[in-house]
């Protein structure tokens, strides 16, 4: 790629500057009013003795500073940004307006609910329609994230048990399962039992038949599952668990690929989480925030965590008055301004939109597996891929010594932002690629052409792929020397 | 609306590149007992000028702080928020990006959040921070998390902590498998003691003496977990000055909306001894084949992705754009603003506890006690109904004080001024003498 | 410059490729209501045969290649631009903040008074604050821009002389002025007629003194001047001018230079315009746009246009009853979201803040005067600079044939916007420096490294300035061509 | 609040480097008698919640469009905006840039005035559109500029040409030594014509017979002046095909706000034998040594920083963010979201007039004839008055009619819905029995 078309860059400080090595003693942004009243001075006890060391600098040096840095990152209104088990679609700007409107922006968590009867009913509205979508009879907005989520249905999984005193100790998860899966098994106080998959990449049933018993609390499991293949035998999976007094949870990562066609409830499915960050396009902020939503069936409601929102005869109210339930997953109320968002998005789009949404993620994925199966295969490739698709460069490594890293450090300098590589652990050398129903044919056919075109060079110019990334702000980066020569601070 | 950019010509090429009929053909793999055989049962869906229209209606029924003047606390606060803070962190390139999976497209992000947890050191003295959890509330939790490990696993909560986090740890602890236990004596804890935890200043704006209470809990052989805030941080003794384990708080204060409550983030600074014991993402320095510096996610073998059932925490997707916004809320008041700030708040704190109390059958729930920024009053009537009442005069005087039904919490931020401040005393006067 | 710490790229289209190009039959962003009411037929006398055609995309298309083009662009956020008699100082975020607020935003022009006094009472406090800095006694905030400023002063010049009967032809502008002087004079009916400069750089008096006579309109000038230098003579030459009973107006363009210290209406001038976004900081949008009001004395009051705001005893009003007014400059009331901004600035700042503005404004300009006169000697060396320098590459061409335009092209590949070149014309090569305020004496010190090294590759590396630039996403552009074969549009 | 990054220490240095003992040594050149001796007398300066505070205040005394329902017009329309306009207008390297100068660090803002130029002439059928000017009522003047050429010099003005536009033309052409005169009779135009000005749909919202003017103004050799509404051309025949030979507009429609009257932009498109008599800046496609396709200012020679006294017009800083918003919006309509928001503008003026003709007492000002988005009614009362009392009920009814005081002017757009336009007409209808 010649600099040609290159961004235009600017004279700054050396790459890693941070904003503390722009500071000057004395120089400033901050204002405040003139101090109205008298001062008062603090107990000597308790007063600091010498301010932190924040940064001193002009509101000119953050404005470059950061504009900069943002610069050297790449978001999706940037370009293609296939991760797999991510959702990376378009984030609609209609969304931030709404969000942005004072009367959501400027309200306080604690303020008397007659004076917020608007956002508890967006709440109660948006929390209806998860309901609609993924086939649950209510549901709480209050976690942050999906691993919340996740910890929250287990920790009602756990209040279900202990309601009808039963000790159970195990939740079955298949070994494809997402890192968050286990590490909240663990936080919820279970121990995890891992379900082997067969040779579709889809659930052992035989093996789950002998794995179940009344210690099994419960399954946790994603449908379309890590590997974007639909577990055929569902229903035979969830009564399986049912069958032993188990309840089952429906990880919502991968809801992109239903919705409209099936729902998780439908599927036999007692709690399910839903990520609004992926499924209802809120941006990923970099990292976060998300929202995790998380729905139950009937006998569970009374479990969800409080507080929540209830329609009464004054209108909304935020009600904590249920004894059963397991209490309080965040501060406050879950990421408002997140769920304002989600609103403007299944609200925008309609149950029609929404069906329209899934249908065209899975065109997508299936299209884009199609042109690019010939050079990288798919891990199963028996099976017809919903939303997303995992192929591997096992055979390419072992050929040509390139990993899934190089290839994806190569597309880098082919102006791309990689898929996921490396999840599920469970296939070697792992491309998990999910484009999304935001993108376009020419788009997936630019993307496919540059990894077949990542694949030829591995076997002709190898060292394009070991040397990538040259075109992007820093080269590869030493991260065992990060690890190894802790520097977490200026 | 739609997003899709599908013509009908690309979908009938597509399918047949894939030799399919129709798009229902995608979805055989679903059994088709499980298939839902109708529409969703939703509103169909609209333009974007209906949904504008229909959130702003929304947004209408709500009465914002710019409406009602606002001395209501307890965790959130009514602080200031500079426009460049968000004219940065709304940068496309960054709030539309994830977890910097690949550093070299992620530089933007992973220094900014190098300097997120720098700044949150300078501001803790503490040694390390993380890149943000979900909340304060949450925080606690992770730090508890932290600090029990294994005969080591009782925690014990002063007075003074805001129920609400004590809640959310009761909560995560039923998972965990401990309960938060009220602290009686700090002199004589339990062997199996993992930690004390302490809010300073506490939730009834009360400044505590955690100095004194490290000294007992660390003789105890047990870990100090202090909940503070960061605004305070620039004339309050910080938590590592004062001996403090691990710091947590809520830090919406910096930089971020009210919002209703969220989304916040939760802040977390500890001993570089604890570093591993750390939950979520931390960034590190290094440098790249060319020997240039660079930033990268570090010490991922604490995390879930990569240790699974046996990570410190479950978090993934965490607060990264809340911490962008604190960075710049930072760095925008530097040192000195953030003194003048903490100073602004306490002096307009005690106007206004002044004020107040001169009010007939007002008086303070803890006479004499130093406070910061909020201060907690008694009434002659039941709070609620007094809170409820001044609201009508266009004034959120506070927030219920936790076990005391006649008691209201009043915060005082930098953005009330004296004129505020006599409004509220006025309005609460004539309320009181209806 | 390496592609180290280059900003992020992306895979996209081929430079250049319009929107157009990225146009699919079919796709489209737009959404709108089902229309709620009978359709309607327009008589087909009137009807459009075929709609216009217009680019169909989606929005993350259109979201993607405008954020591509935001990337090529350099703006005042992006780094130094040192352009000169721009004032490219940096734009408060505050004042977007207030410009966004519906109350202004969403105000129509022709809403009665009584539902406006806010954004009325705005523009009262502003015109006053403009007249108390410019030392007018009212001032019209219509204008939209300062070269409709300067008509806007001519028209009234050529009100207030019909007024007394007389008619004369001719305005006195320097040689130095600004392109937009010539141009106004002649729309405002008037013949330039141009004023020699001394070899100070400064108005020749005695020159002056021979040109004026009662055929002459008026004389307009900006102080300090276009080379930077303020006209030492200015109360000579008002009163020369005045004396054959012509007014003296104020091009406002450098008011940055002076505010607090001294003001037109001290130094004798009659009509003042005023660029807000020059001076009070409103963002320049990329070529505009700005906002000029035109600040008069006294006498020159009723000819100000209408309508203008008046505070009555009902509260502020809109009048346009003013027999003498010269009549409308604008179709509404001006650039009001800009003036918004501008009250924004002036307010923040206060009196002493726009005297600390200008005192900055001239130590930067002083003190990058020094740091690079050296290698570009100034075009007046006598004088002392205010808020910007003019400096001369003519020496430097004669001996190496590197031109400003050169030097220019090279600080691109060093990574800064560069001054203003080739104005004012009187000065061979020039070089146009005006770094305002907002920069910090690093910037200016690494700019000033950054100009001399370009110095001395003039004569050490040639080939590095023909050749500049050679980092920006385009290189030398053929301006010849592009005039020659006129490609306006797809 | 200061922006300026000096410190002390900072002006300390710089005067030293220039030998200088104090600020006031810089300002030596002003002679003393010219020094002011005193404080500008402006209130202190603020901080940034402070004024933020303030503003925020006095947009609170003002009535919005979200809070008024809005059926005014009259050259300002209350057309929806969507938010992908401002995301991306608003990027800051767009907005803080000044005129590209420097082509090769503005390909961004270039591409983009290229492509509104393009999209200006699909729109309007014409050959070449300039890359924006201040605003439809300048517009008019500069067309009117292009027009006149020697003996050529008088300018006519058709009736239905919105009366400021003529009052702008009126002041502006007391400097280029013409005044407008009105039309009486297209057929006996006289030698020295210049122009005919027309617009179309016309102030009152009527539809012109344009070809026919043209005809006849073409036989005159003059040239014919259109002056039109950039969101009609998806169902109005473009004045390109109308035979137009200058076409200007207020372009606010296409994507700004109201924000009381500016800042907007000013369209104008003409044939490409009048290129260079365009006033302002055109940006033309070429390519730089390496044969890249780029793009550039063009045609200077036309401009005052290059002709001076001779340039085609004095404008130099003009309406570039505005015409990117244009842009952003014209490519988010496409041709069918332009013709489909014709449509409903169509279809709910009709529906007004409709109900509101209903109401006894109000009559169409000029009955049975065809308009587009807005029409003007007859009112039993003075029209000032009715809008007024029509206020008190959320409804800004319209404008005045110029000339016509007992008539106003009701602008529909997509924005209102039948509800909305039922509601207006109970409003009126209250209003004019009482
Ligand atoms: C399959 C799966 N489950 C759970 C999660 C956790 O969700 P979150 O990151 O919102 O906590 C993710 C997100 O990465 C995921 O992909
Ligand atoms: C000296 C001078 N006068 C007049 C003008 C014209 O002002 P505007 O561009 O706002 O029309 C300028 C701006 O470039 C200028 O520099």
């Amino acid at each position: 790629m010649s600099t040609r078309g290159a961004p235009v860059r600017r004279q700054g400080p050396a790459e890693g500057t941070t904003i503390h090595g722009l500071s000057r003693d004395g120089r400033r942004s901050w204002s405040l009013p003139e101090l109205d009243v008298e001062p008062v001075e603090l107990p000597p006890a308790h007063r600091r003795s010498t301010p932190p060391a924040l940064p001193e600098v002009a509101e000119l040096d953050l404005i470059r500073h950061y504009t900069r840095l943002s610069q050297r990152n790449y978001g999706v209104d940037t370009g293609f940004y296939p991760l797999g088990s991510c959702s990376m679609k378009y984030n609609p700007k209609v969304a931030e307006t709404a969000a942005g409107f004072a009367g959501f922006q400027r309200l306080h968590p604690l303020q008397p609910d007659a004076t917020a009867q608007g956002v508890l009913e967006l709440l109660w509205r948006l929390e209806l329609a998860l309901c609609e979508v993924t086939g649950m009879a209510r549901a709480t907005l209050q976690p942050p994230a999906g691993a919340c989520g996740e910890l929250t249905g287990l920790l009602i999984m756990r209040a279900h048990h202990a309601d009808r005193g039963s000790e159970r100790s195990k939740i079955l998860i298949p070994e494809a399962a997402h890192g968050t899966n286990p590490a909240s098994v663990r936080l919820g106080g279970y121990r995890a039992v891992t379900v082997p998959a067969d040779d579709r990449g889809l659930v052992d049933v035989e093996a789950l038949r002998g794995l179940v018993d009344d210690d099994v609390a419960g399954l946790m499991l994603t449908n379309p599952n890590t590997l974007g293949l639909f577990e055929e035998d569902i229903a035979e999976i969830t009564s399986l668990v049912h069958g032993v007094g188990g309840l089952v949870y429906y990880d919502g990562a991968n809801l992109n690929a239903i919705m409209g066609r099936t729902r998780p409830g439908d599927m036999g499915f007692d709690i399910v989480h839903i990520n609004t960050h992926k499924t209802f396009a809120t941006p990923h902020g970099g990292g976060g925030p998300g929202a995790g939503p998380v729905g139950v069936i009937e006998d569970l409601v009374p479990y969800l965590p409080v507080p929540r929102v209830e329609r009464t005869r004054e209108g909304f109210a935020m009600r904590d008055d249920e004894p059963r339930s397991i209490g309080r997953m965040h501060g406050f109320h879950g990421n408002v301004a997140v769920l304002v968002r989600a609103y403007a998005y299944v609200f925008l789009h309609g149950g029609n939109g929404l069906q329209e949404v899934s249908e065209l993620a899975v065109l997508n994925a299936n299209y884009l597996a199609e042109r690019v199966r010939a050079a990288v295969p798919l891990a199963y490739p028996a099976g017809r891929p919903m939303h997303e698709f995992v192929a591997t460069a096992a055979r390419l490594k072992d050929e040509t010594g390139i990993r899934a890293t190089d290839l994806a450090k190569r597309l880098i300098d082919l102006g791309y932002h990689p898929s996921t590589v490396y999840f599920p652990l469970v296939v070697e050398e792992a491309l998990m690629v999910e484009p999304t129903e935001t993108e376009s044919k020419e788009t997936l056919d630019a993307f496919a052409a540059a990894l077949r075109q990542a694949v030829d060079e591995a076997r002709t110019e190898p060292e394009l792929l070991h040397e990538a990334p040259v075109t992007a702000p820093v080269r590869r980066l030493d991260e065992a020397r990060a690890a190894r020569q802790l520097k977490l601070r200026w | 609306m739609r997003f899709a950019p599908h013509t009908d010509a690309d979908i009938k090429e597509m399918l047949e590149a894939l030799g399919l009929g129709s798009l229902d053909d995608l979805f055989d793999p679903i059994p088709p007992a499980l298939r839902l055989d109708r529409a969703l049962d939703l509103t169909p869906g609209v333009s974007e000028q209906e949904i504008v229209d229909d959130l702003r209606s929304l947004a209408s029924r709500n009465r914002a702080m710019d409406d009602l003047v606002c001395f209501a606390g307890g965790g959130a606060y009514d602080h200031y928020v500079p426009s460049v803070v968000w004219a940065l962190a709304g940068r496309s390139e960054l709030y539309t990006s994830y977890t910097p999976y690949q550093p070299e497209l992620s530089q933007g992000v992973l220094q900014a959040l190098f300097e997120f947890q720098s700044m949150v050191c300078e501001l803790t003295a503490m040694e390390v921070s993380n890149a943000s959890l979900y909340d304060g509330a949450t925080a606690l939790v992770e730090a508890v998390n932290m600090a029990r490990e294994g005969a080591k696993s009782r925690v014990f909560v002063a007075e003074g902590v805001d129920p609400r986090y004590v809640e959310t740890m009761r909560t995560y602890g039923r998972g965990s498998g401990y309960g938060p236990e009220p602290l009686e004596d700090a002199e004589t804890l339990p062997e199996d003691t993992a930690a004390v935890v302490v809010q300073h200043p506490n939730v009834y704006g009360v400044l505590e003496d955690v100095r004194g209470l490290v000294e007992a809990v660390h003789a105890a052989g047990a870990r100090v977990i202090q909940i503070f805030d960061p605004v305070s941080l620039g004339v309050l003794t910080p938590p590592g000055e004062l001996g403090v384990d691990i710091a947590v708080a809520e830090g919406q204060a910096l930089g971020n909306h009210l919002n209703f409550g969220g989304p916040y983030l939760g802040l977390i600074a500890a001993r570089m001894a604890d570093v591993r014991r750390m939950p979520g993402r931390i960034v590190g320095e290094t440098v790249d084949v060319d020997g240039q510096v660079g930033y990268v996610l570090t010490l991922q073998a604490r995390e879930q992705h990569i240790r699974r059932e046996k990570a410190t925490s479950n978090i993934c997707t965490n607060q990264t754009l809340m911490a962008l916004a604190a960075t710049v809320h930072m760095a925008w008041l530097g040192p000195e603003g953030l003194e003048e700030l903490g100073r602004q708040c306490a002096a307009k704190a005690a106007y206004a506890m002044e004020r107040l109390t001169e009010l007939p059958g007002v008086e303070l729930l803890f006479p004499g006690a130093p406070c910061f920024k909020e201060f907690a009053i008694r009434l002659p009537a039941p709070a609620v109904d007094v809170r409820d009442a001044v609201l009508g005069r266009g004034y959120l005087a506070g927030v219920p004080a936790p076990g005391h039904p006649d008691a209201l919490i009043v915060a005082v931020t930098e953005r009330r001024t004296r004129a505020d401040i006599d409004g509220l005393a006025a309005a609460l006067g004539e309320v009181l003498a209806a």
